[in-house]
């Protein structure tokens, strides 16, 4: 693997492309799910440049990151899940834009 | 890659997918011979010698129904579901070693199709995918019992995966290594049911509810869901589920036999791949003897057995484990 | 004993102030008084054994210090717990540890009855605790905090019941005065720091003389000011009038505190602060001359005082006012002589004198005793000794202590302040057995409700005073030789005042500023001396001899004299009037500001401002409530912008 | 060559999948493209050498996180007709500035020794054991100890968390 057969950059242009729609999706999905999943793909985008970033420097820290993120993502996942439920039970709504109970 | 180690690769793909897709009408005739004869009844006797053949002339029958398709189901996934569901059983059994290396034709070859260092981690994440084939049939299906049937083996899965994975952690603490063969030879001079024996019963536990065979088959339990998650599925869907359950039974007894039945070890001239099958045989008799002898749990008891005993347990016996090899040095 | 053991000398009686107070109202009486008298006994004994230590190392080494902790750290700012023991502080100390162990004890029986026993023997302990630590303090700020601490108590002490508005209001009293002192002890402080850097008690006194020029206005401003604090605390001349109503707390209290220890730390502190006094000849000449004042002001006013604690209180105003004036004759070591008998005998009168009350059922007006020689016999005797000893008649401890500050007074001060002196000794004598006369002497005058209960008081109480009384019958052989030279307790004390002699102008304040010793020495002249102790005993025995005439022999005589001097009798009855004109002059001029600035500044201003910042915020609020849209993904929005901006300027950087 | 082509491969399904996620119409197919995403960035961490994480990925993320997913998609059984997007106003804006953050990206991404040292030009050379679990075990148990701890303790929260939010009743 002498020569460089994919360059740091492309995979840098991939997390961003995928971050770019995990933000998307943030911003014009209605269902609290979706905007879920793509809180998770931007997680994951991240998730590959620190993967990356780890490959060309030869250091592992990244895995750790990597590591951690995943870490704090099943934990948020469990968590807004739950609440998620939790609101379904109540209002009978997946919808972000009908929970608006603290609308100043 | 020189064509010598394709050829190779090719062969052993070979061997292992007949071996699959052929052992399991064996099994299935095997399960209801022992079955039969365990409920003091004959079983299949009318079609080839001893009824062998029933098995085939059923694998034919379905080939040739008409595949249905429920009204509101979703197409893609009620298609997709069945082909997940063989593929990771069939994709899993490609690390489980049947024997160690012989040497053919001038070359060194290894008992199993790939021999990855992470073969254990390989396995756990073939096998978590597994669910997605049950899960999506279900749901798929659009129909009131497979939907439950599907989120209830869902919830199994993954919960009895949990401790199925930490059971085999003190294997891989006392190898040090994840790979299948190093684990299968470090089992030369003791099989690890010895010092190991309670990972080894809440191994074959989670096992028997990973594979949704009784006592655990709750997904697909008659006098409730009808047939469970695959209630909708007919003609070669439904062979493909029924394939998959079998197989997966193979590879989940070859891993109980790899990790901790002293893999291709036994005593005796015999050849370590035969002493493989030998032990593969008995295990799935084991486990026709279960589903022969056990009722099925009830849906709550099932969650609280995996999740307040089988989890601490297993988490136990790491640490125990884990302090005595430390005390060891 | 080892002198490290020095720190468990105030410590114990913190642990009993602990324990007493965390367990009050729950502890049984008998642990109570053990703890109380117990950690007080056992900081006696273990000052007894630095003492012994002390004495054992030659004159020159007698100083040991010893750090606590680091207490404040803070830029230049370098302040430890440290305690010093040094012969000055060694003597405090075990006239605050003795008398305060024998009052301890008295108080078991005195407050035998008390609802609150476990509450008075703490606040008892930790009054001992403030003011070993303040006696033993090595800088100005633990000597602050001991300072403070003591007032706290007093205040605490005087209030003990606090359910009777009068004793509150005294106690409040003694606080708020002993508040007006302290700022200037404050000020003293503060410019003692600005001008040194350092409050240790040893680089500010060594440094002194180099630093601080003879006579210079800040050498006299530091001295004046650190003077406020001491009229405060040991109730001089204009903040003296808190002490006569602090006589609203139990007698021991009034024995202990404001008699025999927390009123003297004015005199402790010039004492330990001579080098600075030293230093500024004007600020000496107010000392003395605010403590002669005081002397005899305060005895004219305790000539008619009726009630038998406030003839006491006016009295240890007036030997106060003695002990200032043997300081600011820089007779230091006088003054403390002084102190540490009239600790002795002073105790001595009020817990006599508590004993009486204990017996009358807390009947306090002289008016209705007399006569009472027959039933209280122990207190009798006791109490005559005292009264002899405040009198200064020979050989009782305040002849000795007395008539070395005349001396000094004469030498070094002339003839004025000696003359003020012997008026006050004249009236000391007078007042004192007019005190003894009326109590124990004449026709019975009690009410019924008090004859009835008429008894003795338990050994709990007279042993104390018994002990008290020996101190005060010997407690001035320590200064033998009589005459000046070589006394045991000047010799004792000589280290600490030896530093006087760098300061150079010793000269500049008559030819013997310097303690007695060096210069005076040779200017020293017994007959002189001779002469004037004669005079004193004289004018005493004349005290003495007036007082009989009219209480015992002619008991119509006061009355008589009184209606033929209304007006001075007015005068001296109502003690010049000082807290009436106070309360005119001083109080309400401050509650009428105070009340403006309360409405006009505080309520408008301060309040007005708080206010409308507060209505300015709300207002805000509001507008940026509305950006709080409770759509989840309008802020997810912002946080993209928000993104959009970090990412922008990382991108272009 | 096989690299480059293995790449695209899995970049390609990332993309298209996670477009998908995005768009489609159904919960339950995104959450199947999502799967597919995360399958895909399994594949390209192998291709990294992170052999672990490629099967923590494929374990934790789309065997556990998904699967609770698709199990609560079907539990709410969401209606599948509703708005899919937000309406309006807030739609363009969020398209704008998603666009104005790929742009940016690639800005960094491209612009030539704009970054650390290191980050352009050759990779490392990379240990014999870089990327295996023995390392990263190595690394995680010594150095990132304390992290990993409270990320436990981050865990546990979410558990108690969980369970406490989804009972049907509080009881107490």
């Amino acid at each position: 693997m002498s020569t460089i057969a994919v360059p740091l950059a492309a995979y840098q242009i991939l997390a961003g492309a995928l971050f770019t729609i995990g933000v998307v999706g943030v911003l014009v999905r209605r269902s609290a799910l979706i905007v879920f999943m793509s809180i998770e793909l931007m997680l994951n985008a991240v998730n590959l440049s620190f993967v990356a970033f780890s490959r060309q420097h030869g250091s592992m820290d990244g895995h750790i990151f990597v590591f951690f993120v995943m870490a704090v993502a099943a934990a948020e996942v469990a968590i807004g899940l739950a609440i998620l439920i939790a609101i379904f039970r109540k209002r009978e709504t997946a919808n972000v834009d009908d929970v608006h109970l603290l609308k100043g | 890659m020189d064509l010598a180690t394709i050829i190779e690769a090719v062969v052993k793909v070979l061997i292992v997918l007949g071996f699959v897709l052929m052992g399991v009408p064996l099994i299935v005739w095997m399960e209801r011979k022992v079955l039969g004869h365990m409920q003091d009844r004959i079983g299949p006797e009318r079609v080839g010698p001893f009824g062998l053949l029933q098995t085939i002339a059923d694998g034919m029958k379905l080939f040739f129904k008409e595949d249905m398709l429920p009204a509101q189901a979703d197409k893609v996934v009620f298609f997709l579901a069945p082909g997940l569901s063989i593929v990771t059983a069939l994709v899993a059994a490609t690390v489980v070693p049947w024997g160690d290396t012989v040497t053919l034709f001038g070359r060194e070859i290894g008992l199993r199709i790939t021999d990855v260092n992470i073969a254990l981690l390989f396995l756990l994440g073939t096998t978590s995918m597994g669910v997605y084939g049950i899960v999506l049939g279900g749901w798929a299906s659009n129909s009131k019992y497979p939907l439950l049937g599907g989120l209830r083996s869902s919830a199994q899965m993954i919960s009895y995966e949990l401790a199925q994975g930490i059971s085999l952690v003190p294997i891989v603490m006392i190898t040090g290594s994840l790979s299948l063969s190093q684990i299968g030879r470090a089992q030369e001079s003791m099989w690890f049911v010895v010092p190991q024996f309670f990972a080894f019963v809440i191994f074959v536990i989670c096992a028997v509810a990973e594979t949704n065979r009784a006592p655990f088959d709750l997904a697909e339990a008659e006098t409730e869901l009808v047939a469970g998650f695959h209630t909708e599925f007919s003609s070669m869907k439904f062979a493909l589920y029924f394939l998959s359950e079998y197989a997966n039974m193979m590879v989940v007894a070859g891993v109980a036999i790899t990790c901790f039945l002293g893999a291709w070890h036994g005593p005796g001239p015999i050849p370590g791949v035969l002493w493989f099958l030998i032990k593969l045989s008995l295990f799935l008799f084991f486990f026709i003897w279960l589903r022969a002898t056990f009722p099925r749990l009830r849906y709550d008891q099932l969650m609280g057995f995996g999740w307040k005993v089988l989890l601490p347990a297993s988490l136990l016996n790491m640490a125990v484990t884990a302090v005595v090899l430390v005390m060891k040095g | 004993m080892s002198l490290q053991l020095l720190w468990l000398v105030p410590i114990l009686p913190l642990l009993g102030a602990l324990l007493n107070g965390l367990g009050a109202g729950r502890l049984p009486r008998k642990v109570v008084s053990a703890i109380g008298v117990g950690s007080v006994g056992a900081a006696l004994v273990i000052a007894l054994g630095c003492f012994a230590t002390l004495l054992g190392m030659p004159g020159e080494e007698r100083f040991f210090a010893q750090t606590l902790f680091s207490w404040i750290d803070s830029g230049d700012l370098s302040v430890a717990v440290r305690l010093g023991l040094d012969p000055l502080s060694a003597v405090m100390m075990l006239v605050v540890t003795g008398v305060g162990f024998l009052i301890h004890v008295y108080s078991t029986g005195y407050m035998n009855h008390e609802k609150d026993y476990g509450r008075y023997f703490s606040y008892l302990n930790l009054f001992t605790f403030c003011m070993l630590m303040l006696v033993l303090a090595d800088n100005f700020l633990v000597m602050f905090f001991g300072w403070e601490g003591v007032g706290l108590c007093s205040y605490l002490l005087i209030g003990f019941w606090y359910t009777k508005p009068s004793a509150a209001e005294a106690g409040k009293k003694a606080f708020i005065v002993n508040r007006i002192g302290d700022w200037g002890f404050l000020i003293g402080i503060f410019l003692l720091f600005v001008t040194f850097g350092s409050l240790d008690f040893g680089r500010v006194f060594t440094e002194a003389p180099s630093i601080l020029p003879l006579g210079g206005g800040m050498a006299t401003a530091i001295a004046l000011f650190l003077f406020v604090g001491a009229t405060g605390k040991s109730a001089q001349i204009p903040l003296y009038t808190w002490l006569p109503d602090a006589m609203e707390g139990p007698t021991p209290v009034s024995a202990l505190i404001h008699a025999a220890t927390m009123v003297t730390a004015g005199v402790y502190m010039i004492a330990r602060c001579h080098v600075l006094y030293a230093l500024a000849p004007t600020a000496l000449l107010v000392v003395a001359v605010v403590g002669a004042a005081t002397a005899v002001y305060a005895a004219t006013i305790g000539l008619v005082q009726k009630d038998i604690k406030r003839v006491l209180a006016y009295s240890t105003v007036s030997q106060l006012g003695y002990m200032f004036l043997a300081m600011g004759v820089s007779a230091f070591a006088a003054g403390i002589f002084h102190l540490m008998t009239h600790a002795f005998f002073k105790a001595l009168l009020f817990l006599g004198a508590g004993s009486v009350i204990h017996a009358l059922s807390g009947e306090q007006d002289m008016d209705r005793m007399g006569g009472l020689k027959k039933h209280l016999p122990r207190t009798h005797a006791t109490m005559l000794i005292a009264t002899l000893a405040i009198a200064g008649i020979f050989p009782f401890a305040g002849f000795f202590s007395k008539d070395e500050i005349l001396w000094k007074a004469f030498s070094n001060g002339g003839p004025i302040l000696w003359a003020a002196g012997v008026i006050g000794a004249f009236l000391t004598a007078f007042y004192m057995f007019r005190l003894y006369f009326m109590t124990f002497h004449g026709s019975e005058r009690l009410t019924p409700e008090a004859k009835g209960h008429l008894h003795e008081s338990p050994n709990s109480m007279t042993i104390p005073l018994m002990l008290l009384a020996v101190l005060s019958l010997i407690g001035g052989l320590i200064q033998v030789p009589l005459l000046q030279g070589g006394q045991r307790l000047d010799a004792f004390l000589e280290p600490v005042f030896a530093d006087l002699a760098r300061v150079g102008g010793a000269a500049a304040h008559g030819a013997a500023a310097a303690a007695g010793h060096g210069a005076a020495h040779a200017a020293h002249d017994p007959g002189q001396e001779i002469a004037l102790m004669l005079v004193s005993l004289a004018i005493a025995l004349a005290g003495i001899y007036v007082a009989h005439r009219f209480y015992v022999k002619d008991p119509q005589a006061p009355h008589r004299l009184a209606a033929r001097a209304r007006g001075w009798y007015d005068l001296l009855w109502n003690k010049y009037w000082v807290d009436e004109i106070y309360d005119a002059r001083i109080v309400q001029p401050i509650v009428r500001l105070s009340n403006r600035l309360w409405k006009d500044v505080d309520a408008a201003v301060v309040d007005g401002a708080v206010n409308g910042i507060g209505r300015k915020i709300e207002q805000g609020a509001g507008w940026l409530r509305l950006a709080q849209t409770g759509y989840v993904q309008l802020y997810a929005l912002i946080l993209t912008v928000g993104l959009v901006v970090v990412f922008g300027y990382l991108a272009l950087r | 060559m096989t690299e480059i082509i293995l790449f695209s491969l899995f970049a390609l399904t990332a993309v298209t999948c996670a477009l998908g996620v995005v768009f489609h119409k159904n919960p339950v197919h995104c959450a199947l493209l999502l799967v597919a995403v995360l399958l895909s960035l399994a594949g390209l961490f192998i291709m990294l050498h992170a052999q672990f994480i490629a099967a923590l990925q494929v374990i934790v993320y789309a065997g556990a996180i998904m699967v609770l997913f698709l199990f609560v998609l079907m539990l709410l059984n969401v209606r599948r007709h509703e708005d899919v997007l937000t309406p309006g106003a807030a739609k363009g804006f969020g398209f704008l500035f998603a666009l104005i953050v790929f742009v940016e990206l690639l800005w960094v991404a491209l612009s030539p020794g704009g970054g650390e040292q290191g980050s352009v030009g050759a990779p490392a050379a990379l240990p014999q054991e870089f990327g295996s679990p023995a390392a990263i075990g190595r690394i995680l148990y010594t150095t990132w100890l304390y992290p990993f701890e409270i990320t436990s303790i981050l865990l546990l929260v979410a558990v108690v968390g969980a369970v406490l939010l989804a009972r049907r009743k509080f009881v107490g």
